[in-house]
């Protein structure tokens, strides 16, 4: 098996492989010679420069190492090549898995604009606007005429917020159309946009789905990822507070009718929205696995990359709808190297010092380590943690204990923010929808730790001072290969003139 | 830094600091361990100190347990991260009078190390405090660069698609 | 509330509180200062030097940092104080909460003898036998004739296989019943032994309770324990993969039967010898968390420790029977500092590197960390590692996998001796007793992991040689304070004269 | 060890091991990084060496991915330990002629840190190979030492109670 990505998700296909006694095959870009993907492979190749574009995104030189190794499938994880149909059909004839649904369905399903014709033919419900793309500006006011403002433009190619634009005004409509239209045209190499109804206070709920190649699909339950920042998942749960035993029934029906409809094999995720009265309206479907799916595991008990290794190797579902049962909660927290106290720029750089949380309910798919120098050639996603627990206040409690246990040194992190988040009594009490992230942020921050008297603080930092000194005055500093004294770090850092 | 004896004959460190902008003054035994008689400006502290790995320790003082580890120029202490500068008594008093005046030029910086991707103003330009000047991209995201001060485009030292460091000055305002 | 003892169960009970906003109280003894249980606790006190019978063992001391705090409850963990009634009295007339049941039921079911007695007052099955301590060697005698040899004897206070003897002919018996009681003495300051016939090839099973102060009482289901070497468990899993449906209830009635007839509050479990004929014989009862409880944890969705400070704090069980579902499969394997290799000696001392396994599945309770000194005082246990998945196939490959990942340098472990065990037939297929394992230890060893060419060891070697002289050639090496480059380290070790 | 300048004026290095009881002698560039030509024993490897950290490198050998950890005087490959001596010509070859015969005094040693809590022969026993000698007890374990040879007990160096260190000579048999 051949490992067509990076960073956690490569090392996550990586375990599950070992698991299954399948060999793996991991590749790398040169930014990546060192990236513990590369180190729990049974072989890695590199593809080439740091860029993605010149590596993780050449499928023509990933199916020459699939071709040198003998790899007979590839798992393209998420992002990357995952949902990119010429891939798979590449693959196809190349006579290699590929670990996703046929290139058919994700043609079909993977456009937002083609799926939003799939959905109205599964009668699913869905946000008033565009079928298709829009042609220009004129057609885009004649759209946002008809159903009323505000609107929301969106890429028909690619998420992850890109070429998105909410619209308020008509007069507004023009420049948005072309900013949004250009940023997809950069991003997605397609300018393509569609338009749709804003839904106010939305929440984001998303179906997991599995599907086999001989007909059957079930749903795995929901996940609630309404806590975005600029159209990111940034925590995601499941499952959702606000959806009962009968809305999940519902939602999980038209996701897995759509999903049959298109002939859709392997795991995918119908995203939806739903309001306050328990409408939901389907938003799209990504054609892959997706960053958030270990919520589902944890309240499953189920492996998805296992069943999607499964699933591709012509097996039909260990389960049907009734051996699917949730249990507990789960919530993931996305742990990036961004400063929130700066306009959460990103945060790329050596790991001086890394502690991990663990113990009873965490789960951690992180793929960096102390030492580790994180790239700024790519997403800035450091590690996914995960907390189950029986509830949902108690995984909230038992996220914020392992966010207390976790330091990341030598790089800014978003684990502070998740502190904020998780105290916050809206949050607690699942008052939350796509907006609800960004109105937390417009309010000031009160510290959200215990206070640490200032004289202790003093001290330690003293204490650090003095040892750092005791390091460096005894004998100039040695350093590691790839590693050294992080004491002698700091004495120079600081500037220590001793 | 200084090296002393106090007056049981254990050899002491005083140490200058600035944490939050205060100024410290801490003098503490040059040995680790039990019993440590510690005092920060004057006010005495007796702490236990345990150095667990280089950059952690845990600070027990009358039985509250603190730990603490070294990041860069701070400490993380129950999940917050104090900056601290270490300093020698002098520099530290020079340094108090330079401050962050808006008069005269101003650098806008890399805040990370990235890539410039965008130019939205020239040399010469008036521009508002808050006016985004240049977009620098890192990590898949792309960060608009803001003017600290209301003034003109005095100068543009990089161009679309070069790489930038953290810290390397890219447009200043005057 | 004040955490009486040390290691990992010190930390998970630690996490607990933090979870549930309750302040911890930490306690240690000299060589414990800069362990993990310290370092997470909100305050901590010394008690005394290294060895446990001046420091965990002093409940005196203990009590006394619990009123100096204020705590108002105190959690003994397992081992140390756990089970010993004295010290649960002396909690209660200090007003502090023991977390456990109360004196009289720990009386009344932590002696062996005792608890057989009661044991047989609920019409539990058990194995023929003394009921009461043997009083001298010519009792022994006629109770072994009455019953038939094989027989065991065994120490009537205490547990983990001190003061156990198996005999199989009469003329044993005299000497196995003296040292026995001698060990007995030694260990538990009690040489009172009882006897019993010796099941043949019998597996160790236990089922888990959890009783409120309001007369309710549940069993979450079994573990096996039954790979075990010198009566100590090293693997435990849940469920046991002979117990039927059926035969769970029978044993958990049962169970819990004696418990409520004990008047029996907080968790518990009550231990069984299960034969070839799914009959089952009660062994004893702890009356305490055990250290395996965490793949009770897996399997249930629930958490022990957060139910047990429930329970204490009066609160009704907010479970009853019928919400209790299991699901899918978990095994523990207790990491301990010892070298299989080398007739299992200890193996104390300064852990180099330390590389833990974590995603999916992966649960671990561990309280060492790189930089630590494992002391010779205590335990040689490090960690308990603990895989969950949907089928006990996919756990133990699971496990496999994480062991794989797992490097604890400086030290010996039993990491190697587990994936024998995993890997081995016998135990795959679920074909185990409690002499398992030594007949596998008895079997020469192959090598368990895939083969690594002699001239990739040699050149991985070299490479080593030369980054330490690159090392030590360039400057002489600094140490940091309590960790040093371990590339110096290795040199020196290797006597590199360069 | 050694070090050399090869045919294409690259630095080598030469470092002879022994291994699993085999002695090599391994030549590789100075320089650490991709398409390094190493030999063992003259048999020509193309690697690509990475170091993650400290003790921790990613060898990439024909694509084969290897993760090797130092641990003491072992590499940790693949789950498994490998014990290696680094030393230099003369003194590997001086020390292949010592072995390990059974004639002469043989001493018992402690095989980790622990307290005597039993003697179980007296100076002047005859002992069996194999005949447990003394307890020594570590981490709640009692452990018996065993006689490596059958002999007479020539010495016992510790008393009961005492504490003894890893690698402490205990009782010598003859």
């Amino acid at each position: 098996m051949l490992i067509a990505n990076r960073g956690e998700i490569a090392l996550r296909v990586i375990r599950a492989c070992r698991e299954m006694g399948i060999a793996t095959v991991a590749v790398y870009s040169d930014a990546d010679r060192g990236a513990l993907h590369v180190l729990h492979a049974d072989e890695a190749y590199r593809l080439g420069p740091a860029p993605a574009a010149e590596s993780y995104l050449r499928g023509d030189l990933i199916l020459e190492v699939a071709r040198r190794t003998g790899a007979d499938a590839v798992h393209p994880g998420y992002g990357f090549l995952s949902e990119n149909a010429e891939f798979a059909e590449a693959c196809a004839k190349a006579g290699v898995t590929f670990i996703g649904p046929p290139a058919s369905a994700m043609r079909m399903l993977g456009s937002k604009t083609k799926a939003r014709q799939a959905a109205d033919a599964a009668a699913m419900p869905r946000v008033p606007g565009s079928v298709t793309g829009l042609a220009d500006v004129a057609e885009a006011l004649r759209v946002a005429a008809g159903i009323g403002y505000p609107v929301m433009l969106k890429a028909a190619a690619g998420g992850g917020g890109k070429g998105m634009r909410a619209v308020t005004r008509a007069e507004d409509l023009g420049a948005a159309f072309t900013a949004a239209s250009s940023e997809a045209e950069r991003s997605f190499g397609s300018g393509e946009v569609y338009l749709e109804k804003l839904i106010e206070r939305p929440r984001h709920i998303e179906i997991q789905l599995m599907a086999d190649e001989h007909g059957s699909c079930v749903y795995l339950g929901e996940r609630e990822c309404s806590v975005q920042r600029r159209h990111q998942k940034v925590i995601e749960e499941a499952p959702s507070a606000v959806v009962s035993e009968d809305l999940r029934r519902r939602m999980g029906e038209a996701a897995a009718r759509l999903a049959l409809s298109a002939g859709y094999v392997n795991a995918g995720t119908v995203e939806f929205l739903v309001d306050d009265a328990e409408n939901f309206y389907f938003l799209e479907m990504n054609t892959r696995l997706q960053v958030e799916h270990p919520v589902t595991e944890m309240v499953t008990g189920l492996d998805l990359v296992h069943l999607q290794l499964r699933v591709a190797m012509g097996e039909p579902l260990p389960l049907t709808q009734e051996d699917v049962r949730l249990r507990g909660h789960a919530i993931e927290c996305r742990i990036y190297a961004e400063d929130p106290e700066n306009h959460f720029f990103p945060s790329p750089g050596l790991i001086t010092r890394l502690i991990q949380p663990s113990g009873p309910g965490i789960r951690e798919d992180c793929a960096v380590y102390e030492g580790w120098n994180v790239p700024l050639d790519y997403d800035p996603m450091l590690s996914k943690l995960v907390a189950f627990a029986p509830t949902r206040e108690q995984a909230i409690d038992r996220m914020l204990r392992a966010l207390e246990e976790y330091v990341i040194g030598g790089i800014k992190t978003n684990i502070g923010l998740f502190r904020r988040i998780l105290m916050d009594e809206d949050f607690r009490a699942a008052r939350i929808d796509t907006g609800y992230l960004e109105r937390l942020l417009a309010e000031p921050a009160a510290p959200v730790s215990e206070d640490v008297p200032e004289d202790v603080v003093a001290l330690a930092a003293a204490l650090f001072a003095a040892s750092a000194r005791r390091e460096t005055v005894g004998a100039p500093s040695v350093s590691g290969v790839s590693e050294e004294s992080r004491w002698a770090v700091a004495g120079r850092r600081e500037g220590l003139r001793l | 830094m200084g090296c002393g004896r106090a007056a049981g004959g254990v050899a002491t460190v005083t140490v200058w600091l600035e944490v939050g902008g205060e100024k410290r003054r801490v003098e503490l035994p040059a040995e680790f361990g039990a019993g440590m008689e510690c005092s920060v400006d004057g006010r005495p502290i007796v702490a236990d100190v345990r150095v667990l790995q280089a950059g952690v320790l845990s600070l027990l003082i009358d039985g509250r347990q603190y730990r603490c580890v070294l990041d860069g120029d701070g400490v993380v202490i129950g999940g917050r991260r104090f900056e601290f500068e270490v300093a020698d008594p002098r520099s530290l008093q020079g340094r108090r009078g330079a401050g962050a005046g808006t008069d005269g030029p101003r650098p806008v910086k890399a805040p990370m190390p990235g890539r410039m991707v965008r130019v939205l103003v020239e040399v010469g330009d008036a521009v508002e405090e808050g006016q985004a000047l240049i977009v620098i991209e890192a990590m898949k995201m792309q960060n608009e660069l803001k003017s600290p001060k209301t003034g003109r485009v005095a100068r543009i030292a990089v161009a679309v698609g070069d790489a930038v460091g953290s810290g390397d000055v890219l447009v200043v305002v005057e």
